[in-house]
């Protein structure tokens, strides 16, 4: 399942009912991604009073129908669930939740962390932060293009 | 045919989204954002680097030789950072 | 923190516990095992009724304490958790949680796959299963013993 | 010296824990594992696959060559299966 949306989440809920009801679940990972309070801006580490996520209606919803369906087709998953927040946010508010519940850890593991490798470079959100000199875009970090890269080949069904 | 900015580009031409008749004569991406760039200098500024650039049609990601028609739905924007 | 207790924990309060008050984290990846309601025993997948979890108390602790500094001496965590169940759980139930905190995502992810990895192979508990062919202890997977080997090597820090 | 028995060594051997003295010709966790086989047969069918068994002494894992003393807790257990 996947979530756009404006409102904050409770992350226990949401896990809770990821695997509400199916006991075949051994394991379910997930990642919070939460807004920082620094961020390296043209070499200096500025503090940030707001972050502002734009997204592009309609697209984002389509991009994570896509990259969910790509990580069930990758992997053996029970349940799967993205929520991506959008509007301003502060630091330590949560911004995006990923989680994936399977029979097998490891396959949880791998598609949890492959999908935010996914949302971190073809998700259309972006992040303006607001800092003591002024409104800044965040740019895009050359690691998130090469952790996508490592999912270029699909797993090996019998690892 | 819709148009759409995001991020720094929105702000740069100054609109989040406008409707135009494309001529005639562009019928790709690439000659859209010459048009474009033709039009004035909040374009020319948002389009400066060109490279940079991540363009969709009708929702999907496209190069920049991707065809383009009336009654598409374009959206140009920076590389996203969202996750 | 490291916890072995016989109670449910609730993940939300957990989770959230764990990054409250810190705003330089920027992400929290965790992994809750689940009791599962089938296991191939011998060959046979049989039904589980019941799972009792066995421990040896004292070293547990010590055992725990142990790997979880040695995750955050591999990577660079803001704050971590492990809480680990004993005693008798029925399919669904909730076994282990382990989350970790940090500035990066990677070292978040990967710190918590080391700390479950670890726990397969480790920790002092044992999984008596009940089915209807009675109860059946847990056999060690190979997958655990070959998980683990990934860790062999301390990471790159500059990756 | 203290012994604990754990899973299914616990249930073979009939017991969690004993306290036993060492007899001065043991001094190693192999030598222990003998005298407690020509003990009975529960410890005998418990040690039977001494090669999958893990020893600790003193809360650490131990190879069977490990010197164990009077005073110390040792104990005997099935490969962990825990997470």
């Amino acid at each position: 399942m996947i979530r756009v949306q404006e409102e904050d989440f409770d992350i226990g809920a949401e896990l809770a009912a990821l695997s509400a009801g199916d006991t075949s679940i051994g394991g379910v990972a997930s990642f919070a991604g939460l807004v920082r309070d620094m961020a390296p801006i043209d070499g200096t580490v500025r503090e940030i009073t707001t972050m502002t996520l734009e997204h592009y209606p309609g697209m984002t919803e389509k991009k994570l129908v896509a990259i969910e369906a790509e990580a069930n087709d990758r992997w053996p998953l029970a349940a799967s669930l993205i929520i991506h927040r959008y509007g301003t946010l502060a630091p330590g508010d949560q911004i995006v939740l990923v989680a994936c519940a399977s029979v097998h850890r490891q396959a949880a593991f791998d598609a949890c962390q492959f999908l935010m490798d996914w949302l971190k470079t073809d998700a259309p959100f972006w992040k303006l932060e607001d800092t003591d000199a002024g409104g800044v875009w965040v740019d895009t970090r050359d690691s998130d293009g090469k952790a996508k890269l490592r999912w270029a080949n699909k797993p090996d069904p019998a690892s | 045919m819709k148009i759409l900015y995001f991020a720094w580009m929105r702000q740069r031409i100054g609109a989040s989204s406008e409707d135009i008749d494309l001529p005639d004569s562009v019928n790709t991406v690439d000659g859209l954002v010459d048009w474009l760039i033709s039009r004035g200098d909040g374009y020319a500024q948002a389009f400066a680097k060109r490279g940079v650039i991540r363009a969709a049609v009708n929702q999907e990601y496209v190069q920049f030789d991707h065809a383009v028609a009336n009654g598409d739905e374009i959206a140009f924007f920076p590389p996203v950072t969202g996750g």
